[in-house]
């Protein structure tokens, strides 16, 4: 069950040029929260933004939760701007998580950017549930950008880099990058990042009959299933059934569900 | 003291002057997490057709200076997905429903709501003749919306009221030159009180991608941005009609509440405000009832259409 | 990379597309404390009249959310102490100028401009045709304000275009129905641009007083909250004219500029921003000519109207 | 001339319950200001607020101002929670100052409440130029809501005190205690305060032909004349030049030239 809380901030620190982890102290959503879901922020008070963000949950500790996020816009750099000790009111946790099962042998988490986020948090459950350190994948655009690599060591988990100027690991995509691994039956693979990233994955996944869910992101009014405003399009014969909510019926979904066809429309082709 | 915050609108009795915008609280099941919401009013729930509806496609949404466009389409799950699956649990809850309906034509709106009240779906019906995003509606008599054409509202307006014997609420549209003109037709056409305002028509364009941000091009305008502009038409229809108005538009607080009620409207709906903070319809029945005490008012509807006249 | 940003608007060289507008820049002098404000495509100065003119009485103001309501009532100093004590000013500092007038008939209209190209105090002469913040115009073919009917504007259009071989642009109102008609109106009746949008018609009350916040009950919304509405009126009425449109509504960035250039707009006008930041007109010339060379356009006529559809 | 500086914070105290007082660094603006001029103050970046709030200059220093300011809104709460160290935009100084004269033997401020903020300037400057310590009237609804006294004291200025509650000084209005001092020929007040206030201290010195400026508020967008928003009603005879604004005609007015009748039909008697 979602709250509505006042959070007071415990950390706050560039983590990666332009992005930033926060850490707050939230027991009631903390107790609740599972990883990948998320929370919507209220990046300041007042008329101006107007909404609410949505940021995933990046870690879950007893007393409260981690965000990692980047400077995107004007919301971004406002969040970024508050200082430790002060409240920022929080609305989580919201959505659905990954799912996580133990017979499911050789997890891979594949992140491209930013989309790193919820992975911390999922790595360690996935640990805890299944006595597995999932392999990892971090792609960015350089090496400046690669975020939590040393976080995922520690876990146990190999991990894997590429850059889109191989100024680390592997130069290349996150879809290539994967490939490598290999994945096979037995494996399943969870990927956030940029849209056209996600795609190349789920390409990846399907054709080597492999499980894929990924997390998806939209433009978000509620958080919470009431406005509508957040769809995409899915693989439903139903037409009036097609529009599912990536705040209520996502974020993570299980990528043979979308209508990737939709989406690259939209984007034409673009992350 | 203890004040009276009971209000009678066209028939049906809320506990307290507050309800929500239709589509901003869905079927009230997601908000009840933040708060137990039959404490409100009434619960208007999200326009309902004889069809569930896909909508626009995305996106769908883009937030503007305190506000947001939206141009959702009307996707719903449809008259039978409501009565059999969030029906009951409203129903369960003691929530008191007002039913806000959308068709395509005069006729639709006719069935949903001869079956809303056959099948105990609703205390009272709210007819959405003025939704912005729907282009369906395009041809109504010269006019994109229906609620622009007093005509057309007289005639959907009759229609509907013909159709079932719950209260009939008619929810009419800013985008129009003279807000009397569609208020008084609803009247006259036996409507038991309107609804004012639905979203003001906008549009915004990205210009890094040069592309209208809403895949529909334009969206209807809600919160606080467009409230003087919703406060004035309530003052402006409260001065012609004397059915009860629900006022509406960028209520975020007791105060802005108490705009609407001292412009005219007898009952209130927080719309889009909850999308920010889920228990801000339940906050402003408790503003309310805390106004009445500060000012020693112990009915609030002594204060409808109170506003002085300089 | 050069940048053309020289438009012409109706037969108006301007330098830029950037002016300001109307009665939220006074006669020019105050601002050009914090900056030169030759720099700018055109000043557009405060509502003339025949005779000077003493507004509304106070109070004239409301902050509202991301905007304002004003109802100053065209306060001014009329054509006589404009011409002998602004005009010279203006000339003197090479500003290039519209001039807005606002008469009680199209008589005054025409009398106005006849004077100020007769005595070289205009440019270009922009016809306020929807103030909502007088009275006197409220009989205008049973609207409130000329620019409410079509007829009256065709019919003040070509009084003004009669009296004056200045290029003619026409101010219209958003409180109307459907924009197209008022622009195609004044199109056809000669104008040689439109000038959108004037202020929505709005209202606030102060709860704790319980009395309308502006001694004129209703005022002009301006400011950011209104873009919205102002972006889809430019493109709706740029899908229908041919001449040009000046976009104005909450402009306070050449982001918002752009919006309205997309929609359809060949200049634009920056509001009551320059009241919270005094130069913004001047940064949106800047902020242009840098989108312009971002996107690699060497002239931002190639921009007007190019908002793609989905 | 008036400038839009950002000026950093140097100092930031509670001088009063609800009441504060900034100094800002801010030398150009320092450089043209006269006291009874006043600031435009933007409270928090962004469209909420929309509009600056309009502030008196409480001192001029060599290299900044200070302003001294009450808790009234929402803008001013907002203005009261900015740190030393970060920065404000300022627009100013702007308006016209308090006329001051040294063949004027007898000067006298009289301030109400947060009426008080432009008088220690104000103060200073007479000081400065005549070679004379004003005397001062301070009235408030008690004790803890008098301000500067202090200030006054270390001028060498005689200070009167008057509340409402007889908490402090008199028990009675600044009217009563300006009357006391027995205004008379070579007399000059100046009044800062509520409006009931400032209407019946110019009353007394009408009533003793004593000349009066008070410094006036309206509510104000633009601060500089250009809008039109922030006038009153004056005693002018051409109605057309009735309405003067207290931006940039004052807001600092000889009160004959007021009319006292529309002011206080509009509030209805009350401040
Ligand atoms: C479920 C979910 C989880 C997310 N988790 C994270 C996270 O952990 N870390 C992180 O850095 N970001 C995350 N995001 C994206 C984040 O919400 C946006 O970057 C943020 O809302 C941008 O706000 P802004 O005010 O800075 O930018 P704006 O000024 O609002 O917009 C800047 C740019 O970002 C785009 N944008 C705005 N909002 C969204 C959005 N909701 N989704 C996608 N693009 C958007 C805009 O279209 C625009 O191009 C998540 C989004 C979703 C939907
Ligand atoms: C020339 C001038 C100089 C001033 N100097 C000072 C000063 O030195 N110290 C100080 O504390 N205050 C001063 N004020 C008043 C100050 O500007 C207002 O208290 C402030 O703008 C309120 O802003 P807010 O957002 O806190 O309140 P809001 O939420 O905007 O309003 C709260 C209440 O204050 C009233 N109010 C708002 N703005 C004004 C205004 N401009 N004038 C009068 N009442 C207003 C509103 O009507 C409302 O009742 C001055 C005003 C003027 C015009
Ligand atoms: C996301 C969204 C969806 C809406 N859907 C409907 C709807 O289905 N039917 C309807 O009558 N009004 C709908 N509205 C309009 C609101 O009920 C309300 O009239 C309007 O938003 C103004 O109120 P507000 O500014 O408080 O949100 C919707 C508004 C929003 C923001
Ligand atoms: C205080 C104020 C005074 C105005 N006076 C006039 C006027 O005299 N004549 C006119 O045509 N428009 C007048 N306007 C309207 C503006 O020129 C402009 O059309 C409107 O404010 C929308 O732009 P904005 O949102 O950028 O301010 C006035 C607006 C404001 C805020
Ligand atoms: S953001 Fe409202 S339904 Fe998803
Ligand atoms: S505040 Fe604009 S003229 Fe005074």
């Amino acid at each position: 069950m979602p709250h509505v809380v006042d959070c007071k901030i415990t950390a706050h620190q560039e983590a990666g040029r332009g992005h930033y982890r926060m850490a707050l102290r939230a027991p009631k959503i903390a107790a609740e929260a599972s990883p990948g879901q998320f929370c919507m922020i209220e990046v300041r008070p007042g008329y101006h933004p107007f909404l609410r963000r949505p940021m995933s949950i990046e870690r879950i500790f007893a007393d409260g939760i981690s965000l990692l996020y980047k400077v995107e816009g004007e919301g971004t750099r406002l969040l970024s701007t508050v200082a430790v000790g002060q409240s920022v009111s929080v609305q989580g946790p919201l959505g659905k998580p990954f799912p996580i099962n133990p017979a499911w042998e050789r997890p891979i988490l594949v992140a491209g950017g930013i989309g790193v986020a919820p992975f911390p948090g999922l790595a360690e459950a996935i640990i805890s549930k299944t006595g597995r350190a999932p392999e990892v994948v971090i792609a960015a655009r350089n090496d400046s950008l690669i975020l939590c690599e040393k976080d995922f060591k520690r876990m146990g988990c190999r991990v894997t880099l590429a850059t889109d100027d191989g100024s680390a690991g592997r130069k290349g995509f996150a879809s290539e990058a994967l490939a490598d691994l290999e994945p096979g039956p037995g494996a399943v693979v969870y990927a956030c990042g940029p849209l056209a990233m996600m795609y190349a994955v789920h390409e990846v996944c399907v054709a080597r009959g492999v499980t894929c869910y990924a997390s998806l992101e939209a433009f978000m009014a509620c958080g919470d299933g009431v406005c509508m405003g957040c769809v995409i399009e899915a693989n439903v014969e139903i037409e009036a059934e097609r529009m599912v909510r990536v705040c209520a019926d996502g974020p993570v979904f299980d990528t043979t569900i979308i209508d990737w066809t939709a989406q690259r429309a939209r984007t034409g082709g673009r992350s | 003291m203890s004040v009276n915050l009971q209000v009678n609108i066209g028939g049906l009795v809320m506990k307290n002057p507050v309800t929500v915008g239709s589509g901003t609280f869905g079927y009230g099941q997601e908000y009840n997490n933040y708060f137990d919401v039959s404490q409100l009013g009434a619960i208007t729930v999200k326009s309902l057709s004889l069809k569930p509806r896909a909508g626009n496609p995305p996106p769908r949404l883009v937030e503007t200076p305190a506000g947001m466009l939206n141009a959702i389409g009307l996707q719903n799950v449809g008259i039978d997905a409501y009565l059999s699956e969030k029906l009951p649990w409203l129903r369960k809850h003691g929530c008191t429903i007002i039913a806000n309906i959308y068709g395509h034509t005069p006729d639709e709106y006719g069935q949903l709501a001869e079956r809303l009240e056959r099948e105990g779906g609703a205390d009272a019906i709210e007819a959405n003749l003025s939704c912005p995003n729907v282009h369906n509606a395009r041809d109504a008599g010269g006019c994109k919306l229906v609620a622009q054409s007093p005509e057309r509202v007289a005639e959907y307006t009759r229609i509907v009221k013909s159709a079932t014997k719950l209260p009939v609420f008619v929810k009419l549209s800013p985008n129009v030159m003279d807000i009397t003109q569609p208020a008084l037709a609803a009247e006259e056409a036996g409507a038991d009180a309107i609804s004012l305002i639905n979203t003001l028509i906008g549009m915004g364009i990205n210009p890094e991608t040069r592309r209208s941000i809403l895949s529909n091009m334009v969206g209807g305008l809600s919160g606080p941005a467009i409230r003087p502009v919703a406060v004035k038409m309530v003052w402006e229809a409260a001065s012609v009609v004397k059915i009860p108005i629900i006022g509406m538009g960028g209520i975020c607080t007791a105060g802005d509440a108490m705009q609407f009620i001292l412009a005219g409207a007898r009952a209130v709906a927080v719309g889009c405000a909850s999308f920010r903070q889920p228990d801000t319809a339940l906050q402003v029945v408790n503003g309310l009832e805390d106004y009445c005490k500060r000012h020693g008012v112990v009915d609030i509807n002594e204060l409808v259409g109170g506003v002085l006249t300089r």
